[in-house]
């Protein structure tokens, strides 16, 4: 099997995959070492970038994925058959910020730290995907917990969670639920 | 100016918003707006609109604004969740613990605590929620980026939607911008005598919003306030305050505000 | 505008779509002569069939998509999700068709009629399993023969063979099997 055919199978299983596919998922159908395959793929990924290409490779949620250049976008919204994501709304991505950086986080925790009920935006969440139900906490009514899913950074465009944009001291914060959370009750 | 660079971050959408009640301008009528984010979101609104200091609330100042926020939203009728009363409550609370004599500092013994601010646990939690809004800011940023790329049709996406503005408020202006600006217009207003037996104008929102919509056909933009301007009654101006907010809704027109505190333009949505 | 930006946007659009993308439509959004749009597309197309690319911009149902290189499918089927089958390519379709309707038949006289080597489209064929090799012909070198297979009238919603469309001409016959393919999908 030559250069060019082992780099063309790599573009193809980028391309028909669905979700995001694994480096390793990769190198496993084609018999080669993860590196390897690594290599090739970034030689794809480099060539994609060169002369104003409309598609493009990215490295999204732990895998990779074909894309357009976001360059073109305002063209590809002139489409007739092209899907449209309305944009979160502000209560949505408060509690979706809360979850990401916070994750497992129980509904108190976040309405905690908002002030306010967060039912809707929890369940709109779960409709989108971006969310899901990660087991439940240990104590008083054992709540559920919630974390981000694989489509939430696909949505944002991360390889995963340690890409979440830095904020400041929040790694801090775990104390300062627990001491809001003991006011409000 | 240092406040305009923030101001962004606490623009308001007023996407997920919806009527609720009976067809506009009839008995009833009800605007229920989700896009007030809460008790702490007003706060901090109110604390960087007044360039304070958060690790030192002027409480007795903050309180009033924030009471006199509610009573226009009360008066506007909109939808507003019980946890803004019980922040209202809490707000008070400390007001009156701050009104109460502190000890003379030379009674206080040495290695004795110092009595702890009332304000202490509601700096907490806005400096909390500080954080929050920038995290979803930051998120934000991530999705208007990304919302740009478009991966290959696959059945991952949602339904098809209807081509829509994604900001209605041009990310510029909130919604406490404009209630303000609406509870500055009432302030300055001075109610006409209504004549007893003489038959009032009764103008529904509809028409309200129609009006508008006239107008801006005329002039691509207007002034906020002179939208205002020759209404004689409280009531018409509750009405067309509500159409504005209908319109904004339903994303036929948009507001702009060239810089903070400065006059707010409505425009025709494109 | 560039060249080079506007084949990027040609290539995005043609990605994004959920659909075929005519025409008509790319000419229209880049406000451009069709003949000018197609082109452009015929270069785009030309570019992806070198080098063993793993995909290719192909012609189907009165527009153009992408798909992935038929050589590649026996990688493809390893990866674990497919949304679904790719649709069979412009050059696969038009060897399916001559075997459909001359069956059995020889590569060689398949090759005869097409103009161009058709290894790859024979490959594709057998492994969807619409085709398989039905004897041999007497005769010199003694070449395989092929024929269409159960699942092809399955795939094609046909009873018998006697339902493929009537054609007077052969360049024809792609576009009457298309056709059917389209009402199936």
């Amino acid at each position: 099997m030559g250069f060019s055919q082992v780099r063309g199978i790599i573009e193809a299983l980028v391309f028909a995959s669905s979700e995001p596919v694994r480096l390793r998922e990769i190198a496993g159908i084609l018999g080669i070492h993860e590196h390897t395959a690594r290599d090739l793929l970034d030689d794809l990924i480099n060539e994609y970038r060169q002369n104003q290409r409309g598609i493009q490779i990215t490295q999204v949620a732990g895998g990779y994925q074909f894309a357009t250049n976001p360059a073109y976008a305002d063209y590809i919204k002139k489409l007739k058959k092209i899907p449209r994501q309305t944009p979160l709304s502000q209560a949505a991505l408060e509690t979706l910020a809360i979850i990401a950086y916070k994750q497992p986080v129980t509904r108190a925790e976040i309405e905690a730290l908002r002030g306010v009920s967060v039912d809707s935006s929890i369940n709109t969440l779960l409709e989108r995907g971006l969310i899901e139900e990660k087991g439940r906490k240990d104590g008083p009514g054992r709540p559920i917990l919630y974390a981000t899913t694989g489509d939430f950074l696909k949505y944002f465009g991360l390889n995963d969670l340690s890409e979440l944009p830095p904020i400041e001291e929040w790694s801090a914060a775990g104390t300062a639920i627990e001491s809001i959370m003991n006011i409000e009750h | 100016m240092v406040l305009a660079k923030k101001q962004p971050v606490f623009a308001r959408r007023l996407r997920g918003s919806s009527i609720s009640g009976e067809e506009a301008g009839q008995p009833g009528y009800k605007v229920k707006l989700d896009v007030f984010e809460g008790p702490l979101d007003l706060l901090l609104y109110l604390i960087e609109r007044a360039e304070i200091d958060i690790y030192d609330i002027p409480i007795a100042y903050i309180t009033d604004e924030y009471l006199a926020y509610l009573r226009t939203i009360e008066l506007l009728d909109l939808y507003c969740a019980g946890d803004f009363l019980v922040m209202a409550s809490t707000l008070m609370q400390i007001k009156a613990r701050m009104l109460l004599p502190r000890p003379p500092e030379t009674l206080v013994e040495e290695g004795e605590e110092e009595e702890e601010d009332p304000r202490r646990e509601l700096v907490e939690r806005l400096l909390e929620y500080k954080k929050v809004k920038e995290a979803a800011a930051a998120l934000r940023e991530q999705e208007e980026k990304w919302s740009r790329v478009y991966y290959r049709t696959s059945g991952d996406f949602p339904d098809l939607e209807e081509d829509k503005p994604d900001d209605p408020l041009g990310g510029e202006v909130s919604l406490w911008d404009l209630i303000q600006a609406f509870r500055s217009i009432l302030e300055s207003f001075t109610p006409r005598l209504e004549v007893e037996g003489m038959p009032t104008e009764h103008e529904s929102i509809q028409e309200r919003m129609d009006a508008i919509i006239a107008r801006l056909s005329q002039s691509p933009r207007v002034y906020f306030s002179t939208l205002f301007s020759g209404l004689t009654t409280k009531k018409s101006m509750i009405t067309c305050f509500l159409a504005i907010l209908e319109l904004i809704r339903m994303q036929k027109i948009r507001v702009r505000q060239d810089r903070l505190f400065g006059e707010i333009e409505i425009l025709r949505a494109e």
